[in-house]
């Protein structure tokens, strides 16, 4: 119930934010963004038929009215059709937020928990060779550039030039109708194809990704261990490994949680456009981006209002995990 | 007394510290001993090398910077020196146990105290989660927190600073130790709290016949609960004898002086 | 009045000894040291960039494609003749100059609005500053460069800006954490007790003691704003007109399956090295001055 | 208390071991789904770089978009697919149209039992006989503004009444007198003007058959949703491939080489015998893959299994292919590929903006003619033949003036000199203009952000160097999308624009347009160039019909353009393509569009299945 309040009165608090990010987001991307104008005119156009697209588009109406217009859908959640292939821009979402997802997940989740495993035994082992070794590995992911690894783990895994395990690009497609899968097979086909399509840009997202979490994990588990209660635990006879796990990475966990909660919504919305590019996963980080440049801006415009709705909700749910993980944290002050 | 075999020994230890500024000599070649059941107090100010002093006995001095560079120690026939960690984890909190000085910080915060205390029972003797929470109880019973059964499923926040130190007194005790280093126990807390808390570890000390180590800058504390003190300066014992012969007739001039500090605060 | 001096004294006399001690410790780190050498030979190539020393034909262009190594071209040329070594050269220039302006602005902007932020802590003030970095945490990084980039074509600068306005607002997160901090000593408060104007503390009192924080996300932002660049440019939001290893890693994506790897060696090699130093660094820098660590 | 409780051994700390699931990686080694079962479907994938935003006939006009727009829905006219030089053949219409003496009237007769693909849009889902009122409103929609039409200019004035109509409010109910239906398979056209381009504008996807109710049932998601007769239905369509299926309702239609254009001795190679008799579409199924890498692109394609026809990255040519033109493979792809140069149906050209005064069109004469000489010189120094063997592997074709050698107007005996630099001829130009590097006026190269495009500006910044130019004063203005880049053009703000014209059809008509000074931007005239005796004769040759007459004037027309130097041309492209062995195709760039259908995966041989 408390929770429940606090969620309620944060959210509330929140309505400043979404108004800063949609204003932003507006002046930015709508106002000052691409004129889709002539995209939308034929090889040859008079100046009466730009008059009449800018006019269908709305480009001729004053700033704050088209604000106020944008403001408006926000509320609703409708942001109509996108301007360029008319389609809703509900569908849109509906259909590349879930690859997008499925796409960024299982990245997300083995570089966070390979970082914290790593930041572990570095700190575990801090000064000594293993800690030295996880950190020289960590700083030389850093340094990479993300495009140099597109390029190498493409070349390496997916192509006749290196191992050739998987293909270079696609995405799952539906079993044909002509084929009647049986449960199992279904299941089979879907896992299979999933792997399949998946893991190249899954090694390269945690290959990118890692380095930063192992130093920042790591960082927070040192700075825990240095504290007091550490030193008690073992003066207790407590095993280090047990120590590690569980007192000081509880103790991390509100860092830790932190990190991986914001970032989430810019995994799920943001996507990945680069990977989606190279990789050519139907997701939402490509559309977004094709959006931008072509200038189809109710796609933009939903894209950043659900992830400045959506990291809102993220940052209420790091609260209530702190409230979780730490019992001094409390929501009545 | 005189003739039985001491239950710790400490002979010619030294340790090192590396620091910014160069290696350190924390603690230059020291020698004592405790007798079974014996109290003695460990007094200088700080920076002496007490604490590094009581924290070698456990082999808890962090390596690097610390670094043990001569003298054995002997604690129940047992070399510590020549123990791994994983040996000293077994004796920890199980022969000798410790107590700190920081109540606020030295419990976990995030977990109760009842899982912190049962943890430890649990790493020394086998026993269920429900026969440990029961003697973790009977052990806050034992260093009088009243409502016992309900301060085990509290977190250490939720506790006042006395409190918690005697929840550490009693985590400390719970594997009945032979020797109990008690590192600034009352430095701490409110001047009441110190003494009441001061005349449990008394009282336990005495009840249980162990051996106690009781480090502190205050000869105060002291002279109301060992029998034996060293004194420690840079490193060095300076001094080693029974309290009262002490407050008589210091030897060294530092004895002295901390002796001043104490009787112009008593004024 | 005399305690409230000598706290004075002893605030500044430590911070002295802090940055002292700080740079023996700097001193000593090897790897630190290593690092700097690194980067400064990197300034150097581009400071020689910029008055005209050296790489200044990385545009001439040569009638023969993809020529191999030799000793007039390094690391051979690329698709219109142009000389690789020269252009990685010249892009040393570009890395630093974006790098510079991007750190410098991002973090006196982040420091600065992170110092007020944290001294009216809890004010109007403050709040207006957190919403304001909020909402820009709230966009996503590309969408919003992009939108940046866009809004701004044309103009030179306008990547430089982007990363600015994005890269502000974790420097003002950790810098008004920490004032938030220093506020609450005994000192400042001492100062504000005997009427030091608002303004005044903050910039003789509060601000010296963030410099090391801003001076290790000065470094984390120059990594942060080249290695970004390369992605900017590969999406066509980056360097316009002029040459950067973003330029060079984009035209290398076509060329290493052809075999060529000149482009891609050069400027992944260029970028690597710089930041990779960069990051070791920051590293060295951040253990160099961190308070905590200096007191144990 | 002590006695109860026995000392607990404490076991080795058990080692944190990171099991992650990475045994998901190991399935790269068992078998795929259903890979055993022989009764999957072929299916021809086909890659391209860029994808189509809508499939709306009446939107689409990107060659992206045409090529689907062609292959789900009918047209009147088609092109034959082997017949080079393009020839025309009837698609929905019976044949040819009768047409009036005075060449206004055309009369079409189009096919009867033709019909629409089964949707949801009609009244029982079965798709409805096509007529050629679906014919009329598709044109009625490329005058209707809330459509936004993108083919209009090609009929702009053209068709009596239906500027009219498109003034009185685009009323679909209104008749349109030049629109008429005789009955449901007779459409009669009346023009204004002879207009003799017709026929090759009917065969554009812009004038498909689309049905009203379509249109009306899916709104603004008809561009999604397309409605056609034609060979293909869409199953499905994201951002990175469109799914094809074969329209169950298509009608009959077999593939006959003669009738094609089938010349055996230079096209021999293709295999195309193997398409003979075949029912149409002969795949059940296409996959259209959009990739704007052509990393990626390749390497899907090079991977043997995913792709089955792709062109060959630009930078890639001469690692996979010994010769190019015709094209010939290295050994180890001609074990698994087949390969052709097909050139461009377009072409590029870098334009002068002739509103600019610094460097077009001047009140002054004398600043005029040393403007000319500036362009002259310009024109000198550009390097078409570096540029061809930079960017096209030198497998483009640079042509004097405007007009490409595969329109019968090409004149051969032009010079061909202006294709390569002349540095010192180009420095006599400025000498003579009395320029020099001081007064020089700064050249502002426009492009759309991207390697590719700054790698040319360099290239062009490094030739002007070279005739004198200092290197600040020439300046590249970068776009950030290709709107962004024409809406500058269209507003006369770029000086110099380097960009690329698509034909609409195979008369020269279509590029010598691009200089008609009414035509001038936003219209397509990009040059803003504006001569009277230019214009005067484009008035003239606008009506007349093929013939000698009419050529020798296009000649003329195009020599007036070289002397005056708006634009600096051009060069047509040449694509390599390359496609798996077993796969019978034979590529093209525009006009066409529906050749999907003709894609043909062979079955192998016994022998083949054993190589």
């Amino acid at each position: 119930m408390e929770t429940i309040q606090y969620a309620i009165r944060k959210l509330l608090y929140s309505i400043p934010l979404l108004f800063g990010v949609t204003l932003i987001a507006f002046t930015l991307m709508v106002y000052f963004g691409p004129d889709l104008t002539y995209s939308l005119l034929g090889k040859s156009a008079t100046p009466e038929q730009i008059e009449s697209v800018r006019k269908q588009l709305g480009y001729d109406q004053p700033f704050l009215e088209r604000y106020l217009m944008f403001l408006k859908e926000v509320v609703t959640f409708d942001f109509g059709n996108s301007i360029s292939t008319g389609e809703k821009v509900s569908s849109i979402l509906a259909r590349t937020v879930p690859v997008s997802f499925a796409v960024a997940l299982p990245a997300f989740i083995i570089s966070n928990v390979l970082g914290v495993g790593l930041a572990l035994i570095a700190a575990y082992h801090r000064g000594k060779l293993w800690d030295k070794s996880v950190m020289v590995f960590a700083v030389v992911g850093m340094s990479m550039s993300y495009l140099m690894i597109v390029i190498a783990f493409q070349v390496i895994f997916s192509t006749s030039y290196g191992l050739n395990w998987f293909p270079v690009q696609g995405w799952v497609d539906p079993i044909p109708d002509y084929i009647d899968a049986g449960f199992f097979e279904t299941i089979y086909y879907y896992w299979y194809y999933y792997w399949l399509y998946v893991t190249v840009p899954t090694l390269t997202s945690i290959f990118v990704s890692l380095g930063y979490n192992t130093r920042f994990f790591r960082a927070v588990i040192v700075e825990e261990m240095n504290r007091d209660y550490v030193r008690t635990a073992k003066a207790y006879g407590i095993g280090n490994g047990r120590i590690m796990v569980k007192h000081v990475l509880k103790n991390a966990m509100i860092p830790i949680i932190t990190r991986i909660i914001i970032s989430l919504p810019f995994v799920i919305i943001a996507g990945n456009l680069v990977l989606e590019n190279f990789f050519g996963i139907p997701g939402v980080g490509l559309v977004t981006y094709d959006a931008i440049t072509n200038g189809d801006l109710p796609v933009v415009k939903a894209v950043v209002t659900w992830t400045a709705i959506i990291y809102v909700f993220a940052l209420i749910l790091t609260d209530i995990a702190y409230k979780l993980i730490d019992p001094r944290v409390s929501f009545t002050k | 007394m005189a003739q039985e075999k001491p239950l710790l020994t400490v002979e010619n230890l030294s340790v090192e510290f590396t620091t910014d500024s160069g290696v350190v000599k924390a603690v230059d070649d020291i020698s004592f001993e405790v007798a079974a059941g014996e109290p003695v107090g460990i007094v200088g100010e700080s920076g002496s090398g007490k604490s590094v002093t009581a924290l070698t006995l456990l082999q808890l001095v962090p390596d690097p910077p610390g670094r043990i560079t001569s003298g054995r120690i002997e604690l129940d026939g047992i070399d510590i020196l020549s123990k791994s960690q994983a040996e000293m984890r077994q004796i920890r909190g199980d022969l000798a146990s410790m107590i700190f000085q920081e109540p606020m910080t030295a419990l976990n915060p995030v977990f109760t105290i009842g899982n912190q205390m049962t943890e430890v029972i649990r790493v020394h003797r086998k026993v269920s989660k429900k026969q440990a929470l029961q003697l973790a109880i009977q052990m806050l019973d034992t260093v009088n927190i009243p409502s016992p059964e309900k301060r085990v499923k509290q977190y250490p926040h939720e506790l006042s600073g006395g409190q918690r130190q005697r929840v550490m007194i009693a985590m400390a005790l719970s594997c009945d130790p032979k020797l109990l280093i008690a590192d600034e126990p009352s430095t701490a807390l409110d001047v009441t709290v110190q003494a009441q808390v001061l005349k449990e570890i008394h009282r336990l000390q005495e009840e249980r016949n162990m051996s106690m180590i009781l480090i502190t800058h205050d000869l105060g504390v002291v002279a109301e609960t060992c029998k034996r003190v060293i004194v420690m300066y840079k490193g060095k014992i300076v001094e080693v004898a029974e309290t009262k012969e002490l407050f008589r007739n210091p030897q060294h001039p530092y004895t002295r002086t901390l002796l001043d500090s104490v009787l112009t605060l008593r004024d | 009045m005399k305690t409230i001096l000598r706290n004075f004294l002893a605030s500044e006399s430590s911070r002295e000894s802090l940055w002292s001690k700080s740079f023996r410790k700097f001193r000593r780190d090897r790897f630190g040291i290593a690092a700097l050498i690194v980067v400064g030979v990197y300034a150097i190539i581009a400071l020689g960039v910029w008055v005209g020393l050296w790489g200044q034909n990385w545009s001439d262009i040569s009638d023969e494609g993809f020529q191999g190594i030799s000793r007039d071209h390094w690391f051979g040329t690329n698709l219109i003749g142009q000389d690789i070594f020269a252009r990685a050269i010249a892009g040393t220039k570009t890395a630093f100059e974006v790098g510079l302006v991007v750190a410098l602005s991002a973090t006196l902007i982040g420091g600065v609005l992170g110092a007020i932020a944290g001294y009216f802590n809890g004010t109007i003030i403050d709040e207006v500053i957190m919403w304001l970095y909020g909402c820009i945490d709230a966009i996503p990084f590309y969408l919003f460069v992009a939108a940046i980039a866009f809004a701004m074509q044309d103009m030179p600068y306008a990547m430089h800006v982007a990363m600015i306005a994005t890269f502000w607002s974790s420097t003002c997160r950790i810098v008004r954490g920490e004032v938030i901090k220093i506020r609450n000593l005994e000192y400042i408060q001492a100062a504000h007790a005997i009427g030091v104007k608002p303004l005044t503390i903050i910039y003789r009192h509060v601000t010296p003691n963030t410099f090391h924080i801003m001076l290790v996300q000065a470094t984390i932002s120059f990594v942060g704003a080249i290695k970004s660049e390369v992605i900017l440019t590969f999406l066509g939001l980056g360097v316009q007109d002029g040459v950067s290893w973003g330029t060079m890693l984009s035209e290398s994506i076509n060329e290493v399956l052809r075999g060529h790897f000149g482009n891609f060696l050069a400027a992944s090699g260029f970028l690597f090295v710089l930041v990779i130093a960069f990051n070791m660094f920051a590293d060295a820098l951040q253990d160099a001055t961190d308070p905590k660590k200096i007191s144990s | 208390m002590k006695t109860l409780i026995a000392r607990k051994v404490r076991p080795r700390p058990a080692l944190i071991t990171l099991g992650i699931a990475l045994a998901a990686l190991s399935l790269c080694s068992c078998k795929p789904p259903f890979s055993d079962r022989d009764d999957i479907h072929e299916v021809f994938r086909f890659s391209e770089a860029g994808a189509p935003i809508t499939m709306d006939p009446a939107q689409a006009s990107t060659a992206y978009e045409n090529n689907m727009v062609t292959s789900i829905y009918d047209q009147l006219y088609d092109y034959k697919y082997l017949a080079r030089p393009y020839a025309l053949k009837p698609r929905l219409a019976t044949g040819m149209p009768e047409i009036s003496d005075d060449g206004l009237v055309y009369t079409f007769q189009i096919q009867q039992g033709v019909y629409y693909a089964d949707d949801p849009c009609f009244p029982d889902g079965k798709g409805r006989e096509v007529t050629v009122h679906d014919f009329i409103y598709s044109m009625k929609r490329q005058f209707d503004p809330a459509m936004l039409p993108r083919g209009e200019w090609l009929w702009r004035g053209k068709i009596k009444g239906l500027d009219a109509w498109k003034a009185a409010g685009s009323d679909y109910d209104q008749d349109v007198p030049g629109l008429q239906a005789l009955d449901d398979y007779t459409l009669q056209i009346t023009l204004n003007q002879p207009f003799p381009q017709l026929v090759y504008t009917l065969t554009m996807g812009y004038s498909s058959f689309v049905p009203r109710e379509s249109i009306e049932y899916y709104g603004r998601e008809a561009g999604l949703n397309p409605v056609g007769s034609g060979p293909f239905q869409l199953e499905s369509f994201t951002t990175q491939r469109a799914v094809l299926s074969r329209n169950p309702n298509y009608r009959e239609e077999y593939f006959d080489l003669a009738y094609e254009g089938y010349a055996p001795e230079t096209q021999g190679w293709a295999g195309l015998e193997k398409l003979q008799g075949k029912r149409l579409p002969a795949m059940d199924r296409v996959e259209v893959y959009f990739m704007s890498e052509s990393m990626t692109r390749w390497n899907s394609l090079n991977k043997g299994t995913e792709i089955h026809f792709g062109g060959i990255p630009t930078e890639l040519t001469h690692m996979v292919a010994s010769q190019l033109s015709p094209l010939k493979l290295r050994p180890d792809y001609a074990d698994r590929f087949t390969g052709m140069s097909a050139p461009d149906f377009g072409f590029v050209y870098m334009a002068f903006n002739m509103a600019d005064p610094r460097i077009g069109h001047h009140e002054d004469p004398e600043q005029d003619r040393r403007n000319l000489l500036l362009r002259k010189a310009i024109r000198a120094g550009f390097d078409w033949e570096q540029r061809n063997r930079t960017f096209y592997n030198g497998l483009g074709q640079f042509f004097p003036g405007i007009i490409p050698p595969s329109l019968d107007a090409y004149d051969p005996d032009l010079p061909h000199t202006l294709g390569t630099a002349d540095l010192a001829q180009a420095r006599a130009y400025l000498q003579e203009g009395g320029w020099t590097a001081e007064n020089l006026p700064r050249l502002e190269y426009g492009a759309t952000a991207n390697v590719t495009n700054n790698q040319m500006f360099e290239q062009f910044r490094g030739w002007m160097e070279r005739i004198g130019y200092p290197r600040e004063k020439v300046v590249l203005r970068t776009f950030a999308t290709f709107g962004d880049y024409n809406r500058a053009i269209r507003d006369q703000e770029v000086m110099l624009i380097p960009i690329g014209w698509g034909m609409d059809y195979p008369d020269s008509q279509n590029v010598l347009q691009l200089y008609y000074g009414p035509n001038q931007s936003p219209g397509s005239n990009l040059s803003n160039y504006d001569n009277p005796e230019f214009n005067r004769l484009f008035e003239k040759t606008k009506v007349m019909l093929p013939g000698p007459e009419r050529t020798a004037l296009y000649r003329q027309m195009n020599e007036i353009l070289l002397r005056d130097v708006p634009t600096i041309s051009g060069m047509v492209r040449t694509s390599p393509f390359i496609w798996h062995r077993n796969v019978i195709f034979y590529p093209s760039e525009s006009p066409h569009g529906s050749l999907l259908k003709y894609a043909y995966i062979s079955p192998k041989t016994a022998e083949e299945a054993q190589h």
